[in-house]
């Protein structure tokens, strides 16, 4: 729920980085971080396994500057992949203003990319939100792998985007479609504010 | 530091009517560029005239600039905007110092520790002060800001090592000072019977060391943060208004007692005395403070 | 041990006028075992207290007079009373006005001894 | 001591909180995280970081708690050498709201949990509803997000 502040014109907003298991969604935040400068973001937090898979979340605060007069804050969070981490999959999801879906292009994850896909509507079903109304982005990320390894973006539009979102290629740890991906769903999320859309709360 | 001031810049740039400008002002006051400071403040607070931290750091930079008149109008502003903003009262106090008024500056730097008690700059001022009155004695060496959020230590630190015994030894070096004799005809009137009102502040008698010091000040200013925790915990269990607390020491037996609105008594006994006797020693002491006060006008 | 806090307890309850006993968390004024009247709010008796006895030990240490032993409070509405039981806990008591404070003080001071060994 | 006050309406109780239960620090927020109220000596503390595992803690443990059967835990505290945490949710007319409490060795958990009661009561009082959504940003703000974007990312 976007938080909207008319007093100081403030508006924090919270997107999530969702998909399965090591399809790059730490990495879209990693590369975030490093791009921008520091006076625009905060610390990012890691919650992560010896190994470094995420276990709880990654956390990165990022200050957009001033957007039709309002100080504008998003709050970037990923979600851990692995299966068994459902429950706290459901926690970072609450509250979401906006999701950013990445998946794995290469062809042999295509089941966990579905998979992911329909717990994510699922989850977003349990608390109470359309997930038609969601804003989303689909993101299919390691494009730079050997052609015969992945999927091309249309194949995988094909497979996965069932709700015409707007989809991204990516190469999230070169940095390739990482900045479009966060704008396409930075456009989505502001657009339901400026259309009086549910999500803004009024102080 | 630079990083500092370029962010917050960068902030401010982004964003005019953030209230990053008190943090920039701030920042350029420590590094010493007062005037750029001062336009800074100024500016942010032509835009948000009712932000209390924006004033408070106006009045730092004012008083950096030796403008303590100036110093003391912000720090008022904020006071009325935030009535127990930690840093304006320390300012406050630390203007009232300067111009000489002692009374005044001991009454906000008591105000401070009433909000903080564990403010240790305001301890640290409030100790020397009461320590080394008159004002004159003090000297005005300029005082140490650096770490502090809020003003600097308003007063001068005390001497190295000033810690309770050696304030204790400070105390002139003549054991306890001269002080109203309310309690002549007391035991040991002049070291176990201390007389204090509800701030902390010494009113006659007074408390000695083992070693013979004056530890008045030290136990008074401790005294009144028992009070208000008394005051709080009755009124929190219902209990109404305490009449005594009495505290078995290993070596002594303390009895507390407040004395009419506004005071405070303290009676130190040795061990050996029974608690239903120092009780009554202190009831006593009580009459005589309370008619002492009543005397006074209190 | 647990029995023996409740049998502490038990023991200073039957002083006449108390209202409630407990023992207390000394640094996070919790209550560890409580025997209350109905409504004596053993939580707010809890926290007071203990903050209570730290800073009466604060300024009893500061007059050089050691480490405190037993605090009492009296007040018009009852006496709120204390038995520091080294390391970590206290004994606090809650009474109306017709307490026998020397009874209830001796049970205290025992409970808080007992502990200690 | 700093404040932060995106809804004015926390004001006044969170002051007389962080005053009565001698906190170093309150901060108020959603339970996605967001800071809706902070104050108290915030210096060292970085607050989106803090609001995020704070409500990320609350989230966790909710979500524990009716693993086991519970609907929902009180309060939960952790006390380190020189700070304790003080985390709890309470319900208001805005929502659920989470409070996070970092208090020092002049205070202790008792006391905090004990003032905690109050300023969650006088949350509940001072809380308006939640009110309706209207547009907010203007709606030729792509232009804004696509500078301030190109600028965030140097392009």
């Amino acid at each position: 729920m976007s938080l909207v502040n008319f007093t100081t014109r403030e508006i924090t907003c919270k997107i999530v980085y969702y998909g399965p298991g090591r399809s790059g969604k730490t990495t879209n935040l990693q590369y975030v971080y490093s791009q921008v400068p520091s006076d625009r973001k905060g610390r990012m937090v890691s919650l992560a396994t010896q190994t470094d898979r995420t276990l709880f979340f990654d956390f990165l605060p990022l200050d957009l500057g001033t957007i039709s007069g309002f100080a504008t804050k998003f709050q970037l969070y990923t979600v851990p992949g692995q299966v068994y981490y459902n429950a706290t999959r459901k926690l970072v999801l609450q509250g979401a203003d906006g999701v950013v879906f990445v998946a794995d292009s290469q062809v042999r994850q295509l089941d966990e990319n579905i998979e992911s896909l329909q717990n994510l509507q699922v989850n977003i079903l349990e608390q109470g939100v359309d997930a038609r109304t969601l804003p989303m982005v689909l993101q299919f990320n390691k494009q730079d792998l050997p052609r015969e390894l992945i999927l091309s973006p249309e194949e995988l539009d094909e497979a996965l985007n069932f709700r015409s979102l707007r989809t991204f290629p990516a190469d999230a740890l070169h940095g390739v479609g990482v900045f479009e991906t966060l704008k396409g769903v930075a456009a989505d999320v502001l657009r339901r504010l400026s259309q009086g859309g549910m999500g803004a709360r009024r102080v | 530091m630079a990083d500092d001031v370029r962010a917050l810049t960068a902030a401010l740039a982004r964003d005019p009517s953030s209230l990053a400008y008190a943090e920039l002002a701030e920042s350029l006051r420590r590094r010493g560029q007062r005037d750029e400071a001062l336009r800074v403040a100024l500016h942010g607070l032509a835009r948000h005239p009712q932000h209390a931290d924006g004033h408070d750091v106006l009045a730092r930079i004012y008083s950096d600039l030796g403008d303590l008149d100036r110093a003391q109008l912000a720090w008022s502003k904020v006071l009325e905007l935030a009535p127990e903003h930690p840093g304006a009262l320390k300012g406050v106090a630390f203007v009232r110092f300067r111009q000489g008024d002692a009374r005044a500056a001991t009454e906000a730097l008591e105000r401070a520790l009433a909000i903080d008690p564990d403010d240790e700059a305001a301890q640290r001022a409030l100790e020397t002060m009461r320590r080394d009155a008159p004002v004159a004695d003090l000297p005005t060496a300029e005082l140490p800001a650096a770490e502090l959020p809020t003003p600097g230590t308003p007063v001068p630190a005390p001497d190295a090592g000033a810690g309770p015994a050696a304030q204790a030894g400070a105390a002139r070096g003549a054991g306890v000072r001269a002080r109203p004799p309310v309690f002549s005809g007391f035991d040991r009137a002049t070291a176990d019977i201390l007389l204090l009102d509800e701030r902390g502040l010494v009113l006659a008698g007074g408390l000695a060391s083992p070693s013979g010091g004056d530890v008045s000040e030290l136990a008074a200013a401790g005294l009144a943060g028992v009070s208000g925790e008394a005051t709080r915990t009755a009124q929190h269990l219902a209990l109404g208004g305490w009449r005594t607390i009495v505290a078995e020491a290993e070596s002594a037996n303390l009895v507390v007692a407040p004395v009419g609105p506004g005071a405070l008594l303290l009676v130190r006994r040795d061990r050996s005395m029974p608690v239903g006797l120092a009780l009554r020693f202190a009831e006593r002491a009580r009459g005589t403070a309370s008619a002492w006060l009543e005397g006074q006008g209190a | 041990m647990s029995e023996e806090l409740a049998r502490a307890l038990d023991r200073i309850s039957r002083v006449r006028g108390m209202r409630g006993s407990m023992w207390v968390s000394a640094d996070d004024g919790l209550p560890v075992a409580q025997l209350l009247m109905e409504g004596v709010p053993g939580r707010a008796v809890a926290a007071l207290a203990a903050s209570l006895v730290r800073k009466v030990s604060g300024s009893a240490g500061a007059v050089g007079a050691g480490r405190v032993r037993f605090v009492q409070m009296e007040a018009a509405g009852g006496t709120l009373l204390v038995a520091p039981a080294p390391p970590d806990l206290l004994v606090v008591a809650l009474a109306d006005g017709r307490v026998n404070v020397g009874l209830a003080r001796l049970e205290m001071m025992r409970a808080a001894a007992a502990l200690a060994r | 001591m700093t404040t932060t006050v995106v809804e004015p309406w926390a004001e006044q109780p969170l002051l007389r909180y962080v005053t009565e239960s001698s906190a170093r620090l309150v901060v108020l927020m959603t339970p996605a995280g967001q800071v809706l109220a902070q104050h108290g000596f915030a210096r060292a503390v970085d607050l989106m970081a803090a609001s995020a595992l704070g409500a990320a803690i609350m989230a966790a443990s909710g979500a524990l708690a009716q693993q086991i059967g519970e609907r929902t835990f009180g309060a939960l505290f952790h006390a380190g050498e020189r700070h304790g945490i003080h985390l709890a949710a309470c319900s208001t007319p805005r929502g659920a709201l989470i409070v996070l409490t970092v208090f020092g060795k002049e205070t202790s958990i008792g006391l905090v949990d004990l003032f905690y009661d109050e300023f969650a009561a006088a949350l509940r009082r001072a809380a308006p509803a939640d009110q309706l959504r209207e547009p907010v940003l203007a709606e030729d703000f792509e232009a804004d997000l696509n500078r301030s974007l190109a600028t965030l990312f140097q392009r």
